[in-house]
């Protein structure tokens, strides 16, 4: 297909695709309307049942707890597709002959100011974690968080730092902990004669940072697993550069 | 009287789940060896769960099980739901049964990446339980994802080659733009409802029949037809199918292309069909002029294809066209038709595939050139290749035979007219590619094969060239998958319990009563016997007319001229051809114009 | 609410489905074409928070407020952060996709990625 | 008031998602995208969203765009390497 008869036929396309959106959008209820019930029927029982203030941490790791379980096996998954994708082929690895620039002169002042950033990062990553269920944040932020205060460590300090925080095998198998361990939760309940991923521990009292029974548990996991996925898919990417050594071709 | 499933069905999500995860850590320090076997456990005790899940619901009703006990409190459900009834429990025993089959063959040789393949086929087969058992239709978009970006990850797994990367890619590319329009369509639906349980999306919309209505439905059908493998949303099938391991093939066509059109039929008697009630015959003819174009478009191509996995997805494509005229055949017969069709397909072409991944293991090629003459010492092979290109053409004794005379008794009870025809065109092409193809490879007739651009891409053999000998584990599943296609045809009797479930799936009344209150609702509808005589003549029909056009195609020369019917086709179209291109921008752009045609025909046709 | 903000959020997430889908359509680069797949996205987040909001709702936090008061609706917002999920998760996967085309065949270009033409 | 600056950034967003796709240099795009993210977490922000404020700056304006880097990176790296082997053996070739 030419350029052109591919720009035409989307502009045609496009424009009744958008037409039709338009129009059914102006059957929608108006903007700041929200009519309910779902949301409403579970903001005012939640905090009673739960014992969580956070009412979407309380949806997303009870009420709907199967769709974060799918989610987390999906962010699983994909780390799995990345480093199945950027695996080491086998034979030889070998360093170009050629003499490769290294850009990572650093300054003295980004070495000083880091050691503080990291810190701050990685306290703000626990603290948010933590009270999952009772403020904003939770098991998936704090993941991100924490993994993107080992990304500083890589861009300020030195790849050897970087490379001995993401030991490559330990935290895949810290990862796997922290997807398994979800859907081992779910499965406990079963065992008691109560259905899956019901809450079987104590809820606590609202407002304490154990509160909330499997909210909170499910969150640290969650939060496990995805700090390690997170290190896992930037290690892969890096891997090759930090080595500076890749497989000889024909 | 009120059931509970007999064991938790989300146990069919979880058990798998937690088996690729266990085994995705421990890959490193295992043997190839353990992973087969714990693999293959892992896959045979969810077939297990969702046997049990199966025989609960057919001899003790269907039931539905909250997740998390968050029963509804009136009329609002606040939790997930998982429906246990015949159909779904059925698709989730073929999934397991499936994916069992194809650890099976990839035993030991097939390449698995750095050991990756076993935890994400446990992963993909997870994720398919849970698509088919799901009642919530946001817990369907999510396992919708999972199951994409599980088969993206599978789809790239020979890394070798560049060419399985712009499968994948584009394979990616159409099916997260599906995702992401369903996911439009479920807010859509949201914003009128307050609500994401199918049965309770349903009782909401009521008759309810406005642009809204007609667009959200636009969007989700549109994004499950690209599962589903409907042109126009066909064209990264046989992208991602080319490239893929055999086992994953296997997967792709005998289940996940089929779960598309699922749920389609899922959404609209849980969602639509009240609303859709006073123009369900256009609906159907929409549909139904969709599955034509996909049938012919199909048909054509796939005998126009050298290349084995090419031709046969070219061939998943044409009859996924056929289920959905099933469907659009209408009522609860027309979906009973449907099932039946996709369960007898899935083992046929399951079948086929291990069958084409059999001669690249001991033949190291896959195009239908190279293969010439060269099987010749196969002759089992030879005969389960030849019994699925009969079972293509919906002729005895294969099962798609049943779901055939289904489907034409449901268009003719609800006078859609072109149905037959339909159904012997598809199968008279596609079961003459794959003679075309056995005559050549299994007993060397003819004057050579022709060949085709794509066919000439070549294909690394998946497996190690130390062992290209023929084990009984490459034997046991294509045999095993056109053994029970035929003993599905011998022992019809679960014929009245899929009957009776797709009575009460097209049912919304007894879908919202059974998302409620987890009770039976007894259903049946009558028997189709009494069309499957003419199914027969029909399919012999089908049958006939693909050999001659095979015989016409492997001795073209000694016809003449004007006879050469088989090589003319076989040559293909050009704008057909042309419109296969590799690039992704071609397939997001073909997907636009049919998300815009779909969407026009529905305003412009459901609307009086 | 003024009367022409009523359906305003809806149209610009039909604005911006719109680009991305015109993004892949005409991308010359496979990186660039999973961008844009994430504008394609991000139509999904404007659509499912203008759907669950509500003039003078709080966001559904109660820590520091009654739980009589009005919020927004929270499930649309458990929903978004699952899609935030699924979204970054694509964009991993599909660059690996393309670093590794990129490294067999030396070309990010969609107009070479023809081997499997018809 | 509020109502009328939460409409001013929606249409900020469409321009910006536009211009996300118009811009045809991808290491420009990257910072365009990561100003994107920026935008849209505060929309959520201000629509009373902050959970998915939060994830929305870790992701789409962190996560995102440094991925979209790491892959560039390592292409790039690629390409260097690539040239750098030609070169040595170009010139291995001239020394036989």
């Amino acid at each position: 297909m030419t350029e052109r008869a591919r720009n035409s036929l989307f502009f045609i396309a496009g424009a009744v695709l958008l037409f039709l959106y338009a129009y059914s959008a102006l059957n929608m209820p108006p903007w700041g309307s929200y009519r309910g019930p779902y949301g409403d029927a579970i903001a005012r029982v939640a905090v009673y049942e739960r014992h969580a203030t956070d009412i979407v941490n309380a949806i997303n790791y009870d009420y709907r707890g199967f769709d974060t379980l799918g989610e987390e096996f999906i962010l699983f998954t994909a780390v799995l597709g990345v480093s199945m994708l950027l695996r080491k082929e086998e034979g030889a690895l070998k360093r170009p002959a050629g003499r490769l620039e290294d850009d990572r002169g650093l300054s003295a002042a980004v070495r000083a100011v880091n050691l503080p950033a990291l810190l701050v990062t990685t306290v703000f990553g626990l603290y948010i974690g933590v009270h999952g269920q009772l403020t904003p944040g939770g098991g998936f932020q704090a993941g991100v968080i924490l993994a993107t205060g080992a990304v500083l460590v890589y861009v300020c300090e030195n790849t050897g730092a970087f490379c001995r925080i993401t030991s490559h095998a330990i935290v895949e198998v810290t990862e796997a902990f922290g997807a398994g361990g979800y859907a081992i939760i779910g499965i406990a309940p079963l065992l008691a004669g109560l259905p899956f991923l019901c809450n079987f521990i104590p809820l606590g009292t609202t407002g304490d940072v154990f509160s909330s029974g499997t909210i909170a548990l499910i969150s640290a996991c969650v939060g496990v697993e995805v700090t390690a996925s997170f290190l896992l898919v930037v290690y892969i990417y890096l891997q090759e550069i930090i080595t500076g050594a890749f497989p000889e071709e024909e | 009287m009120m059931t509970n499933p007999p064991i938790s069905p989300a146990l069919a999500v979880a058990v798998p789940l937690l088996s690729a995860a266990i085994l995705a850590a421990v890959r490193k320090w295992l043997p190839r060896v353990a992973m087969d076997v714990l693999g293959l456990l892992a896959s045979l005790g969810t077939l297990a769960i969702t046997s049990i899940l199966l025989y609960g619901s057919v001899y003790h009703g269907a039931s539905v099980y909250w997740l998390g006990g968050w029963w509804p409190r009136g009329s609002t459900a606040i939790g997930i739901g998982m429906v246990v009834e015949p159909i779904g429990a059925g698709l989730a025993v073929l999934a397991a049964l499936l994916t069992s089959l194809a650890l099976l063959f990839s035993w030991r040789f097939v390449d698995s990446g750095q050991k990756h393949l076993h935890p994400l086929m446990l992963i993909f087969l997870a994720a398919m339980c849970g698509f088919s058992l799901t009642g919530d239709l946001f817990n369907l978009f999510v396992f919708f994802e999972l199951m994409s970006i599980a088969a993206f990850a599978l789809c790239g797994l020979k890394t070798e080659e560049p060419a399985p990367l712009q499968g994948s890619f584009n394979f990616a590319i159409t099916n997260s733009v599906a995702g992401f329009i369903v996911l439009t369509g479920i807010a859509l639906l949201y914003s009128v409802t307050g609500a994401l349980n199918m049965a309770q999306i349903g009782l909401s919309i009521g008759h309810r029949h406005d642009p809204l209505a007609l667009f959200a439905c636009t969007l989700l059908f549109c994004g499950f037809l690209t599962k589903a493998a409907i042109a126009p949303f066909h064209l990264w099938l046989p992208d991602a199918h080319a490239v893929a391991p055999t086992p994953v093939c296997v997967l792709f066509s005998g289940l996940m292309v089929e779960l598309g059109l699922y749920a389609v039929a899922r959404i609209y008697y849980a969602i639509f069909a009240q609303s859709f009630a006073p123009h369900a015959y256009a609906l159907h003819v929409i549909l139904f002029a969709f599955a034509v174009a996909t049938v012919l478009l199909a048909g054509f191509m796939c005998y126009a294809e050298h290349h084995l996995k090419r031709m046969l997805a070219f061939s998943t494509v044409c009859h996924s066209g056929l289920m959905l005229a099933a469907l659009a055949a209408g009522g609860p017969l027309g979906l009973a038709a449907m099932m039946t069709y996709l369960v007898a397909h899935a083992f046929v072409k399951g079948g086929l595939f291990f069958l084409s991944g059999v001669l690249l293991h001991n033949q190291r090629s896959i195009t239908e050139r190279e293969l010439f003459a060269t099987a010749r010492h196969l002759p089992w092979a030879a005969a389960l290749w030849i019994l699925g290109a009969i079972g293509l053409a919906a002729a005895p004794p294969l099962a798609l035979l049943l779901g055939e005379s289904a489907a034409e008794r449901a268009a003719e009870l609800s006078h859609l007219h072109g149905l037959s025809a339909i159904f012997i065109i598809g199968g008279a092409l596609t079961s003459a590619a794959v003679l075309r193809v056995g005559m050549h490879a299994f007993f060397g007739w003819g004057d050579g094969a022709l060949s085709d651009r794509s066919a000439e891409i070549g294909e690394l053999p998946e497996t190690d060239p130390e062992h290209r000998r023929l084990r009984a584990y490459h034997l046991i599943p294509p045999a095993l998958c056109m053994l029970l296609a035929i003993a599905l045809f011998a022992y019809p009797h679960w014929l009245h319990i899929l009957r009776d479930a797709a009575a009460a799936m097209a049912s919304q009344p007894a879908y919202l009563h059974t998302s409620y209150t987890g009770r039976h609702v007894a259903l049946t509808q009558p028997s189709w016997r009494e069309a499957i005589p003419g199914a027969v003549t029909r399919s012999l029909l089908a049958l006939i007319l693909g050999l001659l056009l095979a015989l016409s195609s492997v001795f073209r020369n000694r016809l003449p001229r004007h006879l050469r019917v088989g090589a003319f086709v076989e040559r293909g179209f050009h704008p057909l051809r042309e419109m296969q291109s590799g690039h992704p921008g071609d397939y997001v752009l073909w997907m636009t114009v049919g998300i815009a045609a779909f969407g026009s025909a529905f305003m412009l046709f459901l609307r009086r | 609410m003024p009367g022409v903000l009523h359906s305003l959020p809806y149209f610009v997430a039909a604005w911006l489905l719109l680009c991305g889908l015109y993004g892949l359509v005409t991308s010359k680069h496979l990186v660039h074409a999973v961008v844009c797949l994430a504008i394609l996205q991000s139509s999904t987040y404007m659509l499912l928070l203008a759907i669950g909001y509500r003039v003078g709702g709080s966001a559904p936090i109660f820590a520091d407020i009654s739980t009589s008061k009005l919020v927004v609706d929270p499930v649309v917002q458990a929903l978004m952060l699952t899609d935030v999920v699924v979204e970054a998760v694509v964009v991993a996967l599909l660059l690996a996709m393309v670093v590794k085309a990129h490294e067999k065949s030396g070309s990010v270009s969609p107009n070479d990625l023809r081997t499997l033409r018809g | 008031m509020m109502i009328w600056f939460g409409a001013g950034l929606l249409v900020l967003i469409a321009a910006t998602g536009t211009a996300v796709v118009r811009t045809r240099d991808v290491t420009n795009q990257v910072l365009a995208l990561g100003f994107y993210g920026l935008l849209l977490a505060l929309m959520f922000f201000i629509f009373q969203a902050p959970d998915v404020a939060l994830s929305q700056i870790t992701v789409g304006a962190v996560a995102l765009p440094l991925m979209v880097m790491l892959a560039i990176a390592r292409m790039r790296f690629r390409d260097r390497a690539r040239s750098a082997a030609q070169a040595s053996r170009s010139t291995e070739g001239r020394n036989d």
